[in-house]
């Protein structure tokens, strides 16, 4: 698997550490309510096909990129920086 | 029919002919008291407790493919109790019990095999770990031993003690556990099932949930609506599409895990081991081959098959903590679908919907909860009470934060468990 | 037997190797299986289930039968294919799976029990009574089960890995494959070519065909120079590739040292992750048997490997040869063998319209009934349009067909597609993105078609590539057509077997339809049809084709089972190369690693780095002696400890206080120049991820530790909350763990020592607890801070890495001449223990701040991550086990870690469980164990007494529940100021 | 009075030489870790290019033949050899955190894809061209310096390790070369 880090090109996923699903990035406001932190930290769509989800690069350049990802046939369509401004 | 040595003899007399089918292929009825979505291990147990315990026979067990064919069929057949925290400690040293009284339960040789199971472990601070978890199985009234180095070694030669990056301190031994033939797990319960009238319905994929007020109505199907009582969900990989059929979002990522399995060799490995710095363990199989398995891919996937990368530090630590079976060729890769809940612990629930019931989240050890699993669902579904050893494996844990099992303490993430 | 004048090493140098302890002489260029086959050694192998005598039946990887054992000892490498396997000077095989030998296996008695050991037969026995399987049944089965054996001595031998980048990937170097190399290769792409024979030329090499008016292996040999001679084109032989990937990942195999004596300077084999923006599948096909009673027997071959032991080897594998086929090809055999003046019993074709190439006897509408020979073949009975006859022959060549090999296109879930006109199946477009496929894989099975197609798909390849493809002249070759009709099984008396190697029947089959397994997976699963080393490769279409018959559906609707990784079988040793011993991960070594050993420290792993266990002195016999005086010492005068190890993160910015207060629960806002505070990190759920100081240097700069263990979580962490949560904070941070050496001067006369070797002296009023700031050591610019893990009057010193040994040497000097001296992680742990300093075996991922008393430390005043869900209220109220310390009531008492606690005079069961014990020590400095450990409620408990209960080492220990601070509660050694 | 004496990352396992290749130890007096601030990326090049003449790296990318630019992360640079200037950067001395070691030889390429997942082809990864990647199990950067010359380097801790790694796959490549002989 070779995921295309927006910073260093295609590398191999052995490079990438995996967070989950891009909801990660939607962090409630700190009274958004035990419900809005409860679907936060543990609930997921789990889609069977497209997602965006979180890798770090982090034996390369430490960047945290948003892959989109089809986990049926784990076709990889872009990559994103996570936060664009910094190269 | 019975199974036994002389029946065995007498087929064999007579060319096998007398053999009946272990299952029939009944054509849906329009209506069930209860509707088990999944005709995995789980599924399957829970079907065969329902008629068995509860005398609920009026059963179907939708499978969308073949029977057994999830996990069941595609894991490292590794059955144990030997859980660190309460809710998991009572429900696995439940499900050993019934383990040990299977084949004759179900007249059907599962091959459980207590061979044994030893965790090494590599520091002080792991021999505590273990420790606490070894003194946690005992306090449940199962059985562990703390062994030190020389007694690993008596047991295990073909370990390298001499140059492994991370040396051997000891392991924690649970001669309970050992290995169990998958596939017969899920032809026995099958069988069993069967034979008390439930109705196994493969190639029938489950396509809607029917609700109606907050009350479940039946479900739709690849072959037609079918109506039931109650829906019970028991789809590991697959549980976060079936729940979205009836509205819910689960604690539940699906990841992939490989497992491996080499040509076959003569006897090498009598127990279960695992590595403690690397995530891996290997066993033996009956027919010789080297059972093998690590983590978890770690990114989430339906796919059911996995990359190079884990396959490769699995291998990894296969060299560098037996280096003596660097010879053994690996013949099979697969994966299987894990339904990785939050806190690495199952849950078997209610859900907000009238009759309709939840189990999942087995992460990647469901493969021993195939029996208590099943008799603890059927104990909820056909009672509507949680089934004491079973009743911490709730799903509201995870809003409250009461109640969590995180046994490897590693936080809600999903697939670092 | 060698037919004079044929096969490609026909002048090859004689070769000496033993079968078996038997010498025998074979060619160079001989695999072991051919050099056998001249040497009429028929019998090879035992099958595996009931020990049938077993000869060779193909001429490849696929080979279910001729499996042997090289080597001894150490070197002892079972299951080796005879087929692939090439022979050299001094090779010794044994046959396996048999005792006590080749010829007399008593196992075959399994044979004689046949009837009763049907498919599955297992299953429905066994189980009475109860005790017997672990005990009984269990350990004969597997005694008999397994095939060769490891020796279980530790490998010695070397394997690698490596990496390969191409933009074409061409598996397979036959007519297809060559073509579509060259093609390609003239193209200017970057190719691979790697193929798992010795040489190149697929079945050129076993046929008699010419291409372009050359002999088909003179034309390959001439090809493959070509491509030799090309900057941009890669050989790999001997290499198979084993699997596809995502993202045009594949794995290969290479065998780079089988085909000679073994050495350990060269690697045996090599594992190659090849990364391909395309890939060309050119594998070519597997010849299938044809099931018809019992032929299994010694003598009995695929047609093709017939042709490939005559053509390639110049090996007739009978005397007598008959050929028994649904199709033209295999009267190829009949035709190859007269030509070279092999004597061909007869033609069996079971077509009534079989054709006649060639001057033998054709038997149309013919059928192998039966055959004779109990470790060879000796006679055959045919059932044809002219009646019934028996055949002498001790050599019957058989073709059900071929099958393409397209298990590389089902790895990532792909199934093959039924193709009514080859009778097999074909692979399905876009299986594997970015793979196309050609040649004989793709069901094409002329030498005309094959070369046209490796050309064809390799222009399409390189035109998506980009590139401009150049002309390639088309070779001339043979483009007959494929004829065959179907032929799946024989009726007649006598076992029809499909899976040799696992010795499943036409009846398991059958059996397993007549039990409700037609699902083609239970069907597997039932009768192990296909799970054996050649995974189906020679039996799975046939058995299929079984099934359906018996369950009545056509084949297509039958379905496949998956062929998965890899495609031969990969050895442990090659996928796990470098990793033995301590290759499996990196070492991390400290700049006193040296001098540490040389003092005779015992090594401890630390994650990846190496620290001290304790410093022994002469007399000491014990680790505890040598720990009491560390201890002792450090109480009573000074010690030194690298604690380098500790993560160390520079963070700087106009932001970074807002980054730390967004990171740690506690408020760093307020954190003054020069000074160093306690921080706590949660998770976001709540619970704590890591603890650590942290020292504010300058205005924007800030040095944070993280525990050993925790350090590159925290970085990750750290890239998390900036570049994702907070990209708001003008904040940036970078790992200073190498850049510094960094040690614990503890002890009273820490300051005493420190100004014995800094350029410039410290007084307690201007390095008051927890100060930091600049230093220098004989004019190097170093840091001190005044912290102290051990409770003691202690800093930490830090000097760039390069002077760490150096310093090091010097404080431990230093440290000796003034009464004190080094000490190890035994007794830093026992010196955190008694001031109740936590560690990970405290933070083990289940703790909050409030269960570790530090409840009060999570800010309500701010944001921080695990904020809010640490507030919840069933996380921080209800029942929870909190941090306690636990000291033996009778001095002598014993307390060990992971034993669980509980109410004094209560049984030792879960439902009583009050907590457990994460660490223990005994206190040189108070005299008897402590311990810490989480106890029920366990903050209002102190002063009670407690059950510890340690099951496994059998201890029972009372203990009294106290205060996790056992020294010193107020701190005052630590915050000593005086300048005494 | 104390004397420190300063060690080199590799110490006297350096240098070797096995088959064609051979490996040095790389000695940079002065690392420095370059980060700019938030929106700060030119004015820091600019000033790196007026103190030491060479500005910010681009991505992958290492600059300079005298002092040089090496990209080492997002938004991340090594100014080596040269003291950096005063910037609108985060700065932090490096320069003893670093194991720096040349392969150099005919079979250098082969020797490093015996450990990196790298595409290192010339016409891929050339001269001027650097990564952050995997050199086995450790993470670290590998810069091309010439046609058959890379510059490896990790943490230094793990210079032991990185000598053994580089060593025995160069053994290998030789292994592999002597036996065809």
């Amino acid at each position: 698997m070779r995921l295309p880090c927006p910073l260093c090109g295609e590398r191999d996923r052995r490079e990438f550490y995996y967070q989950g699903h891009a909801t990660m990035l939607d962090r409630p406001a700190r009274d958004a309510g035990i419900d809005a932190w409860d679907d936060y930290l543990h609930n997921r769509d789990n889609i069977a096909g497209e997602v965006e989800d979180l890798w770090h690069h982090e034996a390369g350049c430490g960047a945290w990129i948003k892959v989109t990802r089809n986990t049926v046939t784990h076709e990889v369509s872009g990559a994103k920086l996570v936060n664009g401004a910094r190269k | 029919m019975g199974y036994s040595a002389l029946k065995i003899f007498k087929e064999g007399l007579f060319g096998q002919k007398g053999w009946k089918p272990v299952w029939r292929n009944p054509e849906p009825k329009p209506e069930y008291d209860v509707i088990i979505i999944g005709g995995g291990g789980h599924g399957l147990s829970t079907a065969y407790y329902l008629a068995k315990a509860h005398g609920i026979t009026n059963v179907a067990v939708l499978e969308k493919g073949y029977l057994g064919g999830g996990n069941v069929g595609r894991n490292t057949t590794i059955v144990r109790a030997n859980y660190l925290l309460p809710g998991n400690s009572e429900f696995y040293s439940h499900s050993l019990k019934l383990w040990e009284g299977m084949e004759q339960d179900l007249n059907y040789n599962t091959m459980m095999s207590q061979r044994g199971i030893i965790n090494l472990f590599h520091s002080d601070g792991q021999r505590d770990a273990f420790a606490r978890r070894g003194n946690a199985m005992i306090n449940q009234g199962d059985d562990a031993i703390l062994l030190d180095r020389d007694g690993v070694k008596d047991m295990l030669p073909m370990i390298d003690y001499d140059n492994v990056r991370f040396p051997i301190y000891g392991g924690l031994y649970h001669p309970r556990g050992g290995t169990a033939r998958h596939d017969a797990v899920a032809w026995g319960y099958a069988r069993g099932a069967d034979q008390r009238g439930v109705d196994l319905i493969q190639n029938c994929e489950v396509t809607g949930i029917d609700i109606e007020g907050g009350v479940v109505r039946g479900v739709q199907t690849s072959r037609g609506a079918i109506r039931a009582k109650k829906v019970a969900i028991v789809v590991a990989g697959r549980s976060g599409q079936v729940a979205a059929m009836a509205g819910m979002r689960l604690p539940i990522e699906s990841h992939v895990l490989q497992a491996f399995v080499t040509e076959g060799v003569k006897p090498i490995l009598d127990n279960v081991v695992s590595f403690g710095m690397g995530h891996f363990y290997i066993s033996q199989s009956d027919k010789g081959g080297l059972v093998f398995g690590g983590d978890l891919d770690f990114y989430a996937s339906y796919a059911a098959r996995g990359n190079l990368p884990m396959a490769e530090h699995v291998t990894d630590a296969a060299m560098t903590l037996m280096p003596s079976i660097g010879k053994a060729r690996v013949l099979r890769s697969w994966g299987g679908i894990m339904d990785m809940s939050s806190d690495g612990s199952p849950i078997i629930d209610k859900t907000q919907t009238d009759g309709l019931y939840l189990n999942c989240g087995w992460c990647y050890g469901g493969f021993k909860a195939v029996p208590g699993s099943g008799f603890s669902y059927a104990h909820l579904i056909a009672k509507d009470v949680h089934h004491e050893p079973a009743s911490k494996f709730r799903l509201d844990r995870f809003r409250t934060g009461r109640g969590l099992m995180d046994e490897e303490g590693t936080g809600s993430q999903h697939n670092l468990h | 037997m060698r037919v004079a004048g044929k096969g490609l090493n026909a002048h090859g140098a004689p070769v000496t190797f033993t079968f078996d302890g038997t010498t025998f002489e074979g060619r160079e260029g001989d695999t072991l299986a051919a050099a056998l086959l001249a040497n009429d050694v028929r019998l090879v192998g035992r099958s595996f289930k009931y020990h049938r005598p077993r000869g060779i039946l193909t001429a490849g990887s696929e080979e279910p039968n001729a499996l042997v054992t090289m080597g001894t000892d150490a070197a002892q490498d079972p299951n080796i294919r005879a087929t692939t396997q090439e022979i050299y000077d001094g090779l010794a095989a044994r046959s396996q799976n048999a005792w006590p030998s080749l010829n007399r296996d008593v196992m075959a008695v399994n044979d004689l029990l046949s009837p009763f050991l049907s498919a599955g037969f297992y299953y429905k026995t066994f189980m009475w009574p109860k005790s017997f399987w672990e005990k009984v049944y269990e350990p004969i089965i597997r005694r008999a089960a397994g095939l060769g054996a490891l020796s279980g001595a530790t490998n010695e031998d070397t394997y690698e890995k490596a990496f390969a980048h191409c933009d074409v990937l061409i598996i397979g170097a036959g007519p297809a494959g060559l073509m579509a190399a060259l093609t390609a290769a003239r193209s200017g792409a970057d190719v691979i070519l790697a193929d798992e024979d010795s040489q190149m030329g697929g079945r050129l090499l076993a046929e008699t065909y010419d291409v372009d008016g050359q002999a088909g292996a003179d034309w390959a040999a001439g090809i493959v120079e070509d491509l030799r001679g090309m900057a941009n084109v890669r050989l790999m032989t001997r290499t198979t590739v084993t699997g596809a990937y995502d993202q045009g990942t594949y794995g290969a195999l290479e065998l780079v040292n089988h085909h000679r004596t073994p050495n350990a300077a060269v690697p045996r084999e090599c594992f190659w992750r090849i990364v391909a923006k395309r890939s060309i599948l050119c594998a070519g096909a597997l010849e299938r048997p044809i099931a018809f009673p019992n032929n299994d027997r010694p003598g009995i071959m695929t047609a093709g490997a017939v042709r490939t032991y005559l053509n390639r080897w110049g090996v007739a594998p009978g005397k007598s040869v008959t050929v028994f086929a649904n199709n033209d090809d295999a009267h190829r055999t009949a035709v190859d063998l007269v030509d070279a003046g092999v004597t061909v019993a007869g033609v069996i074709d079971s077509r009534a319209d079989a054709p006649q190439f060639g001057d033998y006897p054709v038997f149309k509408s013919g059928l192998v009934i039966a055959t004779k020979g109990r470790l060879c073949l000796e006679s055959i009975t045919v059932q044809h349009s002219g009646g019934t006859r028996d055949i002498r022959t001790d050599c019957l060549a058989m073709s059900g067909g071929w099958n393409p090999t397209v298990h590389l296109t089902c790895h990532m879930n792909g199934r093959p597609t039924w193709d009514d006109y080859i009778l097999s199946f074909v692979p399905t477009d876009g299986s594997i993105p970015g793979m196309s496929v050609a040649g004989a894989a793709s069901g094409v099975f002329s030498t005309h078609g094959c070369l046209e197609s490796g050309i064809k798909i390799a222009r399409e390849v390189v035109l998506e590539l980009g590139l401009t493809a150049g002309d390639i002249d088309m070779p001339s070759a043979d483009d007959s057509a494929y004829r065959i009709e179907p032929l799946w099984q024989v009726e007649g008396k006598g076992r029809k077997w499909l899976d040799f190697q696992n010795d499943v029947h036409v009846k398991d089959i059958n059996l397993a339809a007549q039990e409700n397994f037609r699902s083609v997976e239970h069907m597997k699963r039932y009768t192990t049809q296909g799970m054996a080393t050649d995974q189906g490769k020679n039996s799975n279409v046939s058995a299929l084709a079984v099934l359906a018959d018996a369950t009545g559906r056509g084949i297509p609707e039958t379905g496949t089972t998956t062929f998965r990784p890899p495609y031969v079988p990969v050895s442990i040793g090659a996928m796990g190369a470098g990793a033995q011993g301590h290759g499996f991960a990196p070492e991390r070594h400290m700049t006193s690693h040296h001098a540490t050993l040389d003092r005779g420290a015992p090594m401890i792993e630390a994650g990846l780095w190496y620290r001290p266990s304790y410093f022994p002195k002469t007399g000491e016999t014990t680790w505890l002696e040598s720990c009491n005086r560390e201890v002792n010492m450090v109480r009573n005068t000074v010690g030194i400890c690298d604690v380098s190890t500790l993560g160390k993160i520079d963070i700087q910015g106009p932001d970074a206080a807002a980054f730390l207060d967004f990171v740690y629960c506690n408020t760093f806002l307020t954190l003054k120049e020069n000074r160093v505070r306690y921080g706590l990190m949660l998770r976001e759920d709540g619970y704590v991820m890591d603890d650590g100081t942290t020292a504010r240097l300058g205005p924007n700069q800030y040095v944070m530790t993280t525990t050993t263990a925790a350090a590159g979580q925290v970085m990750k962490h750290l890239d998390w909350v900036s570049q994702a949560l907070r990209p708001d904070l003008d904040v940036r941070f970078g790992s200073v763990t190498e850049q510094w050496a960094q040690f614990a001067v503890a002890g009273p006369k820490s300051r005493d020592l420190l100004n014995s070797i800094l350029d410039q002296g410290i007084d307690g009023e201007s390095w008051p607890f927890m100060a930091c700031g600049d230093v220098q050591i004989s004019g190097v610019a170093g840091r001190l801070f005044r912290i102290s893990f051990s409770g003691e009057h202690a800093y930490e010193i830090a000097v760039p890495s390069r002077y760490g040994a150096s310093l090091f040497r010097q404080l431990c000097a230093q440290a000796e001449a003034m009464g004190g001296g080094v000490y190890g992680m035994e007794a830093l742990n026992v010196l955190r223990i008694e001031k109740g300093f936590i560690t990970h075996s405290e933070i083990h991922g289940r703790v909050n701040a409030a269960d570790i008393g530090f409840g009060r430390m999570v800010s309500q005043k701010k944001d921080c991550i695990g904020n809010t869900a640490s507030q919840r209220p069933d996380v921080v109220g209800g029942e929870r086990e909190q941090l306690v310390g636990l000291k033996p009531i009778d001095p002598k008492g014993k307390l060990t870690a992971g034993a669980h606690l509980f109410v004094d005079g209560a049984d030792a069961v879960r439902v009583n469980d009050q907590g457990y014990v994460t660490s223990v020590c005994y206190s040189p400095t108070l005299g008897h164990d402590l311990a810490l450990g989480f106890l029920l409620d366990g903050h209002n408990r102190h002063g009670e007494t407690v059950q510890l209960v340690d099951h496994l080492r059998g201890v029972e220990t009372v203990c009294e529940v106290c205060h996790p601070v056992f020294l010193d509660p107020d701190n005052t050694r630590a915050k000593e100021t005086s300048n005494g | 009075m104390v004397k420190l004496i300063a060690n080199t990352p590799c110490g006297d396992l350096l240098p070797r030489a096995i088959g064609t290749v051979s490996l040095d130890e790389v000695i940079v007096d002065q690392i420095t870790f370059v980060a700019p601030f938030n929106g700060q990326q030119k004015a820091v090049s600019d000033a790196l290019k007026a103190a030491i003449g060479i500005g910010f790296p681009a991505p992958n990318r290492c600059i300079g033949t005298g002092p040089r630019a090496m990209w080492c992360g997002m938004g991340q640079a090594l100014v080596m050899g040269a003291s950096c200037p005063d910037l609108a950067a985060q700065c932090v001395d490096q320069s003893d955190a670093w194991a720096i070691v040349k392969v150099h030889g005919v079979d250098a390429a082969a020797v490093l894809a015996r450990l990196t997942p790298l595409d290192l082809r010339a016409s891929e990864f050339k001269r001027g061209h650097t990564a952050r990647t995997l050199i086995g199990h450790m993470t670290g950067g590998i810069t091309r310096s010439g046609a058959q010359s890379f510059e490896v380097m990790v943490m230094r801790s793990m210079a032991a390790t990185l000598v053994h790694e580089l060593t025995q796959a160069a053994e290998n490549m030789h292994g592999r070369e002597t036996s065809l002989r």
